[in-house]
């Protein structure tokens, strides 16, 4: 198991170690932060003087040397927005998103799950039909599309949540449900679908035969094999749900990374973009190789020999 | 029969959006969103740097104005008050500026204010280190500057600036010396700014939240309300939904379209003041094989176009006629005796068929996409009617800025002129003179007008001199103004306060609840 | 999906486990009149797409500044946007091209994740590492946050956008084809042919492509209804098409600015986005259950 | 036969139904068995014999459902008992062994956890120490070498014929009088067959176990079972003392298949296969089901359905019955 475990954590790096260095090349084409940082009036001749202040004027390559030595001694380097250092700009936007994303997820699993495993226990019955039109329409139209609905409804309509903003769980509830509906969609069917093969397994009927009631049935054996490709699916929902979460982000003006990069990105603030970007590539991974782990402790015949 | 999925998903999507749509509820009015004591702002984005002598000055007009002070000041329209200078005279020369300070002035760590500090700021700026953003404008102007006294400074510089006043009160913002220089770093300075402004800095989270609170040592006249929240949204909508469901006081940079709904709401104020931003089409002319370079070109795309139907429709009427490139709401230096081209599509064909382009031509316009894009769009429609297809390149304001501060943006670009120091020099100079940061423009008679100018520091002669460059500018074509927006304002009809006329600086100096 | 061999080193099965004939599932009356609605609603948007201008009472492009914000009436069935275009015309119109990017990027995502996964799946070792790492890569750097930076240094034209929905769906067809040839190469007929003396690239063609088209197919439509609304995010953050080119994510992005003044230029193009996207689903999960009944039909998710 | 049958059916139909509507699979079957006795229920696959004994059971599939008839079991009819009812019995009185070993058991618990599950739920063993000792007991009940070592370890760990053991230990767990087994070694290669079928006789005579064992491997039905049913297009065409029936089967049917076995078969050297095939369920021909493939059918097979014939302890529902076997066979009903 150790050695897997060393393995994995290897190619981990690996993988954060390219998504680094694609960021850190294409943010570099995108332009050139001294024109904001300077004034319109600025002459050419400040750019340059400037640029060479900051190091852009090196090579790219010479610069994700820098950047790396810099990293290993995990200094991100300072914003040029904020004049702070951009690894804390970054972690201070971290609560947000994991908050967020781990709210959207329980409400996906804490929907879809239910959802998936009646509908398919009763196919066809109204919980199915509902179950399916939740599915279906969850995926139907983009998180920010639901997020205005939400905020008219919710917020102004009846008044009952926040319209934006941190600070309280009541901000989080709209932008949790905007987020968790998209997540929940997939889920649901994931479940049904995957249920709906359990049910239909000999070991199914094998423990029927023993005499045990239904829902024991179902419960101790159905669902805990039902929901192992659920485990592997929600990992990958839940690393689009830190990045993807952006247009839920700006519409309830929500302090996540995603908004961050978002800004930062249109203010060329490169060094913050690299932090944050580096960050969710990292607790992307991270949560891959714990689910695996988890994997292997849910389902015994994956070892990791 | 159990209704299919299909259907049942149509019903929802249906009951969902009817729902949402009926009309909003009416906004707490009367209420704070926290209380009494403190006064909820909303921007669309948030100031990135609080050092006001190296942020952006789109950036510092948000908080600078509350937490820092300035020799001299802007009133609400834009006239020069005194602030921190008591008096301020120019040598006959106009080389030599002298400023009598005021006394018993302290910053927020309690430390006095002298002509040290003055010196000191200044000179921050000019030290490159500082990477200040103010430095262009004084690094070839400023030759010295001097401190006889604890309460007089001398500024020498190298040629007369009729603006230079202005340029002090816009961009020299006073930093405390000893305090300043005692910081490890210069970014430090940015993360516990201290001025001598009304409002203290009390913290800043990132992405979250800006707090001030007032200083009570300050030198003038206490504000009434203790604290301030700037909270930063960047959907408009959300923006307009956050002042609506009473969470904030205030509301900036509400569009257009949201003006009309929330006027229906009594529990809400709407301000909508002239923004002091000319909108127009920017014409690069110097290319003698462009079109454009034709002068009845430029007029009849003047003429082709129905500038009070876009002011009508794509801003709702929240935006006045503009006939240059300075607009009315300018203290001075405006000319409001000139009058718009009118809609003439008849003219205009006939003003390109006698410019030898009977079938129009193809060309291309930049559009940055922070403006409403439907102007753009019926821009480039009308200009289609008189056979002038333009291709509309939509583009992100930051890119557009890029290639518009190099002279990359030809041959049309639609933009738009911030100006925080309330004189046309920065627009003319910038715009219409030939070495011009945003100029593609070489008029002879009026570069000797703008040459002669920028020496008067006297009003009336600046005034009239700037009246005739403009009517020379319409005359001319030089470019193709279309409207001044409004900056529109939504506040709690609770709360008493009123926005800066041809500005985007807030000042809550003189804010109160009723 | 992976068999169950009965001992040994497994690697971590990408699909469920469990490889079961699924039971067959009952078309009951509501899901065949969903099915033919869905049907229907394709058909539409397909004559949308092919022949917009016959549907399009109106010039989307013509601006009517008199008539700014008309609400939806029998002239305007859908009402004016603010610049008195008609709003029905627009839907219609961007239909085209809308469709045309869906179809561009599956197509594109589907033939080089597809060829990704296929190689990896069969070939194994090195290639399967890198093709994994890459998913890998895509997956830790999110569709939109990639969007956003290639917007902003490559600019934003039509090809552009394309490449990056393209680049943020690959990886799915790669995963699950990689699945698919991983259980097919271990059946028996491949054995047999492989005794027969075949070469890799005949068994590639002949055996295991015509067995993984099927899901291929199933994926791409059902990869098309996220392709839709991923266009929409990006418009709505400004990074989608720019005209005078519309797309639906387009019409929406920009009438969300005007949802309390008139909220049918908003909720026009974004009910026409949905039926689309459910109609796409739907024909994702009948074609699943034609072509290729035994596949995973955890495809949906 | 001695005392009165464990187990007897009479009537049981069963349907299932599908996109085209209701379909019989199970129809008008009876028959019964005897405490410590051993019934093989034959035919070909398709035949109903897997449903019936799923009905006995009421274990029917979702789209299954019991049209009518009655299983009785110690006199009681299970098909009207309430579901806690039929549930206690299940795993507790009545056994079933799965034809796929491989999938019978739950892959992601242990071989201990899901013996020990039987006795919580039967006998309410709710210390995990004592359910341990009791399924180690099982297993060894199951001639399973080591078996305290196996609790903890899964099902893909073992083989084939192991794991068809742990099925058949975790259904004696609770002492049942009737085991049904749905092709119990067909997954199995020979050897380990010839283990488990020696496993089951051993059980059934000192546990005086009723089994009913499902095959279409006659020759395995012949060396392990009492009395044989051949079932044909969901009835039953022929049941009597396995000995008699394979020496001189009555229904021209159960003849075929035997001809059809290797070494059953009555003339050596080519096997004789069935020309045709079982009529597909829901389209049943009219009269006697196998007339189409039955080279000694006359007029009367195809008209009307045959009538059933009882003589010595055999039976079989065949017009030809008088005629083939020179023997008195008195007509007991006729069925539609």
């Amino acid at each position: 198991m150790l050695i897997y475990l060393l393995k994995r954590l290897a190619q981990s790096a690996i993988t954060v170690l390219f998504v680094v260095a694609i960021i850190f090349v294409v943010i570099r084409l995108i332009g050139d932060p001294t024109h904001l940082l300077l004034p319109p009036e600025a002459t050419e001749a400040d750019r340059v003087v400037l640029r060479h202040q900051m190091g852009l004027d090196r090579p790219v390559l010479v610069q994700f040397g820098a950047y790396l030595a810099q990293l290993a001694r995990g200094d991100f380097g300072i914003s040029y927005r904020f004049s702070l250092p951009a690894g804390q700009v970054a972690l201070h936007a971290l609560p947000p998103t994991l908050m967020l994303a781990s709210a959207a997820l329980v409400l996906a699993l804490g929907i879809g799950i239910p959802l998936g495993v009646a509908a398919a226990i009763w196919p066809g019955s109204v919980v199915d039909q509902f179950g399916q039109i939740f599915a279906v329409l969850g995926q139907a139209a983009p998180p920010f599309f639901f997020s205005l609905l939400f905020v008219k409804l919710f917020s102004l309509h009846w008044a009952w949540l926040p319209t934006g903003g941190y600070g309280t769980p009541a901000h989080l509830v709209l932008p949790a449900l905007a987020l968790g509906w998209f997540a929940a969609a997939g889920v649901a069917r994931l479940t049904r679908s995957s249920m709906t093969d359990v049910l239909g397994a000999e070991f199914v009927k094998f423990a029927r035969i023993k005499g045990l009631a239904e829902q024991e049935v179902i419960l101790r054996h159905a669902l805990r094999n039902a929901l192992l490709p659920v485990v592997t699916y929600v990992t990958l929902q839940f690393g689009l749900l830190i990045g993807g979460a952006v247009s839920v982000e700006v519409v309830f003006a929500w302090p996540g990374i995603g908004q961050l990069l978002y800004d930062s990105i249109n203010n060329l603030d490169y060094t913050v973009v690299q932090a944050a970007v580096t960050l969710t590539a990292a607790i992307f991974v991270l949560i891959n190789l714990l689910v695996d782990v988890a994997y292997a402790l849910i389902d015994p015949r994956i070892q990791h020999g | 029969m159990i209704p299919s999925r299909f259907r049942l998903a149509l019903l929802g999507a249906a009951i969902l959006s009817s729902l949402s749509l009926t009309a909003p509820a009416q906004a707490i009015g009367g209420k704070p969103a926290v209380d009494k004591d403190t006064l909820v702002v909303a921007l669309s984005a948030e100031p990135g740097n609080l050092d006001p002598q190296v942020a952006p000055s789109v950036d510092s007009a948000k908080f600078a104005w509350n937490v820092f002070d300035t020799l001299y000041g802007f009133d609400r329209t834009g006239k020069l008050e005194p602030r921190l200078a008591l008096s301020h005279e120019v040598s006959a020369d106009g080389l030599t500026h002298s400023f009598r300070l005021r006394d018993g002035v302290t910053f927020h760590n309690g430390d006095p204010f002298t002509s040290a500090d003055v010196k000191y700021s200044l000179e921050r700026i000019l030290d490159p280190v500082t990477k200040s953003t103010r430095r262009p404008y004084f690094i070839n102007l400023v030759t010295s500057i001097d401190a006889p006294d604890a309460h007089s400074v001398v500024v020498h510089l190298s040629q007369p600036d009729g603006a230079f006043l202005n340029k002090v009160a816009g961009y020299l913002y006073i930093v405390p010396k000893a305090y300043t220089q005692a910081l490890p770093s210069p970014e430090a300075f940015a993360q516990a700014p201290i001025g001598t402004g009304p409002y203290k800095f009390v913290r800043h989270e990132v992405g979250r939240s800006l707090e001030l609170t007032r200083f009570d040592g300050f030198w003038g006249e206490r504000p009434a309300i203790r604290n301030i929240v700037f909270r930063f949204i960047a959907e408009p909508s959300s923006r307009v939904h956050a002042v609506l469901a009473g969470e904030v006081d205030l509301v900036t940079e509400v569009a257009a379209s949201d003006v009309d709904t929330l006027k229906t709401n009594h529990g809400l104020e709407v301000l909508s003041i002239p923004g002091g931003s000319p909108l127009h089409v920017r014409i690069y002319s110097k290319d003698p094989t462009s079109p454009l370079h034709n002068r009845d070109v430029r007029l009849a795309l003047n003429y082709a176009i129905d500038k009070d139907a876009i002011i009508k429709s794509v801003f709702r009427g929240l935006a006045s006629p503009l006939t240059s490139i300075i607009p009315s709401s300018y203290p001075y230096g405006a000319n409001p005796t000139l009058k718009p081209y009118p809609y003439d599509p008849q003219k205009a064909r006939q003003l390109l068929a006698q410019a030898g382009y009977p079938k129009g031509f193809e060309t291309s316009v930049y559009f940055p996409a922070v403006f409403a894009r439907g102007a753009g769009e019926a821009v480039v429609a009308y200009w289609g009617q008189i056979g002038v297809k333009a291709q509309l390149k939509v583009i992100d304001y930051v890119a557009f800025n890029r290639i518009n501060n190099v002279h990359q943006s030809g041959p049309l670009a639609f933009s738009e002129f911030g100006n925080a120091i309330y004189d046309p020099i920065h627009v003319i100079g910038g715009s219409v003179s030939r070495t011009g940061t945003w100029s593609d423009y070489d008029n002879p008679e009026i570069q000797a007008l703008i040459d002669r100018i920028e020496s008067v520091s006297d009003l009336e002669q600046r005034d009239a001199g700037f009246r005739e460059i403009l009517r020379r500018t319409q005359e001319d074509g030089q470019a193709i103004p279309l409207a001044e927006l409004a900056l529109n304002y939504a506040q709690d009809s609770a709360l008493q306060w009123q926005p800066q006329i041809g500005g985007w600086s807030l000042s809550f100096r003189q804010a109160a609840w009723k | 999906m992976v068999d169950i061999p009965l001992s040994g080193f497994l690697r971590r099965p990408a699909e469920p486990v469990l490889k079961l004939a699924p039971l067959r599932r009952r078309l009951g009356a509501g899901r065949r009149l969903q099915r033919g609605l869905a049907m229907l609603v394709s058909v539409v948007i397909l004559a949308f797409a092919l022949f917009g201008p016959i549907f399009e009472p109106f010039d989307p492009q013509a601006i009517d500044l008199s008539a700014s914000f008309q609400p939806p009436s029998a002239e305007h069935w859908f009402g004016t946007d603010q610049i008195g275009r008609d709003v029905l015309s627009r839907v219609v119109e961007a239909t085209r091209l809308t469709l045309l990017i869906t179809g561009c990027v599956v197509a594109l995502a589907g033939g080089l994740g597809g060829l990704a996964g296929i190689g990896a799946g069969y070939f194994g070792g090195a290639l399967d590492a890198l093709v994994m790492r890459l998913a890998d890569i895509q997956l830790a750097l999110p569709a939109i946050i990639l969007a956003m930076v290639l917007a902003g240094a490559v600019g934003q034209t039509l090809p552009n956008l394309v490449l990056v929905l393209t680049l943020a769906s690959w990886a799915r067809f790669a995963r699950v084809l990689r699945g698919e040839v991983l259980s097919l190469r271990t059946r028996d007929f491949i054995l047999l042919v492989r005794l027969a003396g075949a070469s890799r690239g005949w068994i590639m063609l002949r055996h295991i492509l015509p067995n993984v088209v099927g899901t291929l197919v199933v994926l791409a439509t059902i990869e098309a209804g996220s392709v839709i609304v991923l266009e929409a995010t990006l418009s709505f953050l400004g990074l989608g098409i720019q005209p005078p080119g519309i797309s639906w994510g387009g019409l929406i992005a920009e009438g969300r600015g005007f949802l309390g003044a008139a909220w049918w230029v908003c909720a026009c193009p974004g009910l026409a986005l949905m039926l689309a996207v459910l109609a796409v689903n739907l024909l994702g999960d009948a074609l699943r259950d034609r072509l290729n009944p035994l596949l995973p039909s955890d495809l949906s998710s | 036969m001695t005392g009165a049958p464990l187990l007897e059916v009479r009537n049981l139909t069963t349907s299932i139904c599908s996109s085209g509507g209701a379909v019989t699979v199970v129809d008008q079957v009876s028959f019964s068995v005897a405490a410590g006795r051993s019934l093989a229920l034959v035919g070909e696959s398709g035949s109903g014999k897997s449903m019936t004994c799923a009905s006995i059971l009421r274990l029917l599939p979702p789209s299954g459902r019991i049209e009518g008839g009655q299983v009785r079991f110690h006199g009681q009819d299970l098909l009207t008992l309430p579901e806690r009812e039929i549930r206690r019995l299940r795993g507790r009185r009545i056994g079933m062994i799965l034809q796929d070993a491989m999938t019978s058991l739950n892959p992601i618990m242990t071989i201990g956890d899901q013996l020990g599950e039987v006795f919580r739920r039967h006998h309410g063993v709710r210390d995990r120490a004592e359910r341990r000792r009791r399924a180690v007991a099982a297993l060894e009940a199951v001639e399973i070498t080591g078996a305290a070592q196996r609790l903890d370890s899964y099902p893909f760990q073992l083989s084939g014929g192991m794991r068809q053991r742990v099925c058949i230990a975790i259904n004696i767990a609770c002492a049942p009088d009737l085991l049904l087994c749905d092709e119990p070694t067909t997954a199995l290669d020979a050897t380990v067959q010839q283990q488990i079928l020696g496993l089951l006789k051993r059980l059934q005579r000192e546990r005086g176990l009723a089994i009913i064992f499902v095959t279409h491997d006659l020759r395995l039905a012949a060396q392990f079972c009492d009395e044989v049913a051949v079932m044909y297009a969901g009835r039953i065409v022929e049941t009597g003392p396995i000995g008699a029936v394979f020496a001189a089967p009555a229904h021209p049917y159960a003849e075929g298949l035997l001809a059809a076995a290797p070494e059953l078969g009555a003339a050596p050297g080519r096997l004789a296969a069935i020309p045709g095939t079982p009529p597909a369920p829901g389209s049943v021909p009219v009269g006697c089901r196998f007339a189409p493939r039955c080279t000694q059918a006359e007029a009367i097979c195809s008209t009307a359905y045959p009538d059933w014939f009882d003589w010595q302890e055999r039976s079989a529902a065949c017009w030809l019955v008088p005629k083939r076997l020179a023997v008195p066979a008195r007509v007991v009903e006729t069925t539609a």
